[in-house]
């Protein structure tokens, strides 16, 4: 199987969609001619056609109600927001309309577009390159939330996005493009390359969404996370030196719940972590599932760790980003707890 | 230095308010007929003028003139005049309905039943409007069952949308209907998509949207307006200025420009007014327009004017803010009136074939509603379900749902 | 004390503000000479002047934006969205801008502006009338967010949140703009003018951003309300014939934890409720919180009820609406767990 | 009926890409001079040829020509030089400390000088600014210490936002400078609010809203302008196209509109385009809008025409879209070089003494550069706290960030 980094493997998601089916079209600022920022889009205009990829007006809300018209049209658009920090604009877009359409008009008109955008700091972006956006929207009925961790599911995540009938938000963790990064932002991190998740196969195949993947497996506390902060977690359970559960969620909405109450009601313990301010972050949502489904199996209080309730700073990035050292204290505290 | 004057803050105002004699005698109305005719293809920059005047076929004496006049036979015409009937006695019952606390709501088009009927027909089947909530002439115009629009009021057993949507909020694929949105203004550049999908498919097919006067303040306006120029999209961009956002004036949204087709020519968009209480000229100019699209030339902004002789809504009342009498003022008249007296001088039509014409259209609106009546109303007889609530919201049930209506008992 | 509607209580609010203060400038979509669509702003341009009551374009991100730059000015506005359900293309601006501008220019500039709007369902008013959008801005860092239930509180706060030197958003249940709604939507509603929370001071009176109220004491059970679900609340203990101790948030950010706590540990059961879609709604901060300060009090896991996770449908009004079965059901449930 | 031709997708393309030889025999430049000057009470329906004109002073030969010439002094014009010179000098040794890893991100203003140094000195003290990352002219040519410009950039500790924002998002309230954002277009009505507010109060302060050519697309460019039009704000709306926005070309966001300055047209607010690398057109123009602004007549929009040089940002590299030459083709010249020349024909500048001035202007950003690195860089040295990170969110620290500082440990 070919090596990706995770930007080849979302350029391919897409490059293989677009070969299969001539709805799809894809399109964003500079997602032309250009490729996009990250070029995720590369090379697609030219192979394509700038009928089927092409650059955009900048207008975050222009690009979803256009990509609204034309799923209801019958095309299957996967736009790019060039940072999940930008798609405030098109937040009414998003929640009054992509994500009621189907509802609303009894399913006469749908909605299968995806919209993907970078998302999470860990890069020196400040306030408006930084920000882990999701709970805004897995609190919209009917949106579904997808943050892949890696270059095989961001490909198998994103076919089955954009085969999906319904509007899927793809975000995409910036600081994992190139490799796992863990949080130790001191030391260096192993490219995509040498690292087995960076195998992806070619062609179509898809991670379904709503599946949630187990990392590694322990007996001692279970850890959720999503994105970056999977490594995170992995570094953090080795540093508290537990036997941990890391759960990936891959998919936010749906929610694998099963997964997510079989390991705690096994481990007794839950440590959640994301990178978004932690009130009303989506870290609260699985808390309260987390005592709803498996109080009677818990010996400590589900804890959250996450971004500072503050905008993301700049110099700070450190200080605020949940790195492994935060993690594993909470990891501590619930087992001593 | 000169001593600087203060700065002092302008709100725009109308003219008169409730008490006040009604007056429009700053609306400049030009003569019928007057407003030349240009080719589809020709360079925006040579019409601006369209947009600073009206584009007018029905004159004072009921007689179609001028280079926009003589496309419509007397078959359309008199269809044409039965669409607006129908829609105003449509509207009638429902007003009532709503009073009767059949529905929890519902929006009325008195005044300005011409232009969404006339547009209407000048549509090919396939394309496809993106409406507000007062255009419900592009239904009856387009032959969608008045039981079916009833249904969705009532939110019924039979209602097609399940009782999912506020009244008038119709959605209707097969008719070219998009569903409508309780948002202003979202739909004006989901219609800019719409047809940049049939260009990119390499079809057909155009798209129209529309918006308010009131909403075209909306920031998606502009959205719509930047991906039509840019894109150059089959699409056409009606503003139907009612001169009323509920309880504002049309000066309120408009503030310096001349006009709200003036808004087109900073984009390149050819725009064009049309008198929006005159039939035929809606038609004319909407196909023009819509030619224009079919042939790949880009979008048209088309600027109705007309007056919103009703409330707002069943929840607005008027007499707050304008005075009463004010549509009887309106300087361009009433549209089904208008179009009867045309007939009439084409002497294809009369009173008495009028009257009895209203007399066949209430019928209908009637036993529409009996039909309807007999699956429900908002709160009697039958209704949708608890488990339709549930449906919908996605292609596929996901789990959490399921439990969730596993909850609610259903 | 004059009694009052929760709509005289909020107008009598605003023209205290600004009869003391010619910095408060009032406006919004037919909130000037109309005095809005419920009447809140009524009179107020005839009092004091369309310099400093308007009405502005149908623009949401304009009134904000606009509210924003006046602010920075020296000025104090109170602005209307006409419907929380429109808030949304106001999102970025309250969000992005608001929310962060004192943060980002370290004091320099600051942002105290009060955004009103009408929140909540039950008067069938579908998908666009009806939404409870809190959660949505209790994530952004920056925003504090309120909710009254009475006229006295509506006052009081209002004052209080207008006197604030952040943004605030002050979000009105329309259910109870006229009186105590409590889900019994087949009985009539003692309007305001019989209620001892109708009984309204003259004049500047504040209730503190950040302090709950007790609304009854009780010590079997702890529930947690905002809005119109306080007297939902209040009616399923009634006929789950428990002693509940209720308590209305009034403000959600900054939370009063405190009040919370106590009262959880205890009662050592919670229900928490609202009327906003249940899934990273703001009951999963509560539960969360709930769970993480009372773990060891607890003897059954927080509750939620709440809205489906469903867009607000219309003719299924009562069926979406968590009123007080679905309630008193919850309190059972907790109590026997 | 006629068979239909199939429609097809229209993408504005750029005339040349890389590999391409650079082309601008279409932007029409019209000779230095040429465009009237009207009184600032002139009714803008009068003047919609200044939409789709350029406003130019200096000519080919470096000589001030023309009704917008003759209100600066020889001083003023030294002044201005110094500034642009300043600005370039700063950008180059920020460009470079970016690429040493002395902070994360950096954006220069090369070719585009003028447009902000020049507006500057237009303005009144008071009067408040809304600029994006691109016009740190406005603080240099207001004598915002560079050192504390620096401090910024290095997010060091005496920073005086605290490491919160991103380089180059400077602040200052006391020099005319409101916060920059990060997110494009917010703040272009932000400025028609504050203009707003300095009405609503009767005082005499304006504001100047500023945008680039792309950001034009967003929303709330309408949003701005339409508040402006309906309330008549005293606010001067900049529109900065420097014909690029990263890697679109401004056809992109232009579409089918002459010009950016067309845009004002359609809400009645007089549009002028000026020739964005003339120092003394710049200044001429601004001061027109601005006395209308404070003389109570509403907003002006100015489109300033100039060209990006250089890399959209320290994370760019334009090479990969546009020829690398395309910037000495750029028919309007150098701002810098221009004005130099000028003020060697005025015979009060020389060659020698603009080496000479080249020199001081370097030492001086030099030793500001020494002076803020004593105090830290991004990544060494001293820098902002961890507690820092927690102030600022509100006035008053609420009960939650204490604890989260706790937690932290700070
Ligand atoms: C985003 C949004 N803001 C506000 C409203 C409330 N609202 C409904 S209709 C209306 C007035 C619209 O006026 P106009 O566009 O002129 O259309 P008309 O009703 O005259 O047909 C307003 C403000 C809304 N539905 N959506
Ligand atoms: C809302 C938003 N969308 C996208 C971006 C990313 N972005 C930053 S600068 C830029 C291009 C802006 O171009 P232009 O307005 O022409 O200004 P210029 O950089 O040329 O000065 C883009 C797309 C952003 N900062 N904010
Ligand atoms: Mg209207
Ligand atoms: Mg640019």
């Amino acid at each position: 199987m070919p090596r990706m980094t995770m930007i080849e493997a979302i350029r391919d998601a897409m490059d293989v969609a677009m070969g299969r089916d001539d709805n799809v079209v894809v399109f964003g600022e500079d997602a032309g001619y250009f490729g996009g920022v990250f070029r995720c889009t590369q090379g697609l205009q030219q192979k394509y056609g700038s009928s089927r990829c092409f650059d955009t007006p900048i207008n975050e809300s222009g690009i979803i109600a256009a990509a609204i018209g034309m799923a209801s049209y019958g095309l299957r658009p996967c736009v790019e927001i060039q940072f999940a920090d930008y798609m405030y604009p098109a937040y009414d877009q998003i929640v009054s309309e992509a994500a009621r359409i189907r509802y609303r008009s009894n399913g006469e008109f749908t909605c299968p577009i995806v919209i993907r955008m970078p998302t999470g700091g860990g890069i020196f972006g400040g306030q408006t390159h930084s920000q882990s956006p999701e709970a805004l929207f897995t609190h919209v009925s009917g949106l579904k939330t997808v943050v892949p961790s890696n270059p095989y599911d961001a490909k198998g995540l994103l076919i089955a996005a954009i085969d999906d009938p319904d509007p899927v938000i793809f975000l995409e963790p910036k600081r994992l493009y190139n490799g796992p990064f863990n949080g130790h932002h001191d030391r260096p991190v192993t490219p995509w390359s040498k690292h087995e998740l960076g195998e992806v196969p070619q062609g179509t195949f898809k991670v379904p969404l709503g599946s949630a993947a187990v990392r590694r497996e322990g007996s001692d506390v279970t850890i959720l996370a999503y994105g970056t902060m999977v490594y995170v977690a992995e570094a953090a359970a080795d540093e508290a030196a537990v036997e941990a559960d890391v759960i990936d969620l891959r998919t936010l909405l749906p929610l694998d719940l099963d997964t997510i109450v079989t390991s705690v009601r096994k481990t007794g313990r839950c440590v959640i972590v994301h990178e978004a301010t932690l009130t009303s972050g989506f870290g609260a949502e699985l808390a309260a599932l987390v005592q709803e489904h498996c109080f009677y199996h818990l010996e400590a209080p589900a804890i959250r760790v996450a971004g500072w309730d503050t905008p993301y700073p700049h110099a700070q990035e450190w200080d605020y980003f949940p790195g492994p050292a935060r993690v594993s204290h909470a990891i501590r505290e619930v087992m001593e707890a | 230095m000169v001593a600087e004057n203060r700065l002092s803050f302008h709100v725009p105002e109308p003219e008169v308010r409730p008490g006040d004699e009604p007056d429009f005698s700053d609306v400049v109305i030009p003569r019928a007929g007057s407003v030349p005719r240009p080719s589809v293809d020709v360079d925006p920059k040579d019409i601006r003028d369209l947009a600073y005047s009206i584009i007018r076929v029905l004159n004072r004496q009921g007689e179609a003139v001028g280079p926009w006049a003589g496309a419509l036979t007397d078959e359309q015409l008199l269809e044409g005049l039965k669409h607006m009937m129908a829609l105003r006695a449509f509207d009638a019952r429902m007003l009532m309905a709503q009073r009767q606390g059949k529905t929890s709501f519902y929006m009325q088009h008195m005044g300005e039943e011409a232009v969404s009927c006339a547009f209407r027909k000048a549509l090919n089947p396939g394309d496809m409007n993106f409406p507000t909530y007062r255009q419900a002439g592009l239904l009856i115009a387009g032959g969608y069952p008045m039981v079916d629009m009833m249904n969705q009021i009532y939110s019924n057993e039979l209602d097609p949308l399940k009782g999912r949507q506020l009244p008038v909020l119709y959605s209707s694929r097969e008719y070219g209907f998009f569903s409508v949105s309780g948002n202003l203004a979202t739909q004006y550049p989901q219609a800019v998509g719409w047809a940049m999908a049939s260009a990119i498919k390499g079809d057909t097919k155009v798209a129209a949207a529309w918006i308010g006067d009131g909403s075209t303040a909306e920031s998606d306006f502009h959205a719509a307006l930047v991906f039509a120029s840019t894109y150059k999209a089959p699409v056409v961009l009606n503003i139907v200025n009612n001169q009323w956002a509920i309880s504002t004036f049309q000066g309120i949204a408009r503030g310096g420009s001349g006009t709200f087709a003036a808004r087109g020519l900073g984009f390149g968009i050819p725009a064009l007014r049309v008198d929006g209480n005159d039939y035929l000229a809606i038609h004319a100019v909407s196909k023009w327009a819509i030619e224009r699209a079919r042939r790949n030339l880009g979008p048209t902004l088309i600027e109705h004017v007309t007056y919103r002789v009703g409330a707002h809504s069943t929840s607005d009342d008027p007499s707050a803010y304008r005075p009463k009498t004010e549509s009887d003022a309106w300087p361009l008249g009433d549209p089904v009136l208008r179009l009867k007296n045309h007939l009439i001088v084409r002497e294809v039509w009369s009173e008495e074939r009028h009257k009895q014409a209203e007399a066949e259209v209430l019928d209908t609106v009637i036993s529409a509603q009996k039909e309807a009546e007999k699956h429900g109303t908002l709160h009697a007889g039958g209704k949708p379900s608890t488990r339709d609530m549930f449906e919908e919201v996605f292609a596929e049930m996901p789990p959490h749902l399921k439990r969730q209506r596993q909850q609610a008992g259903v």
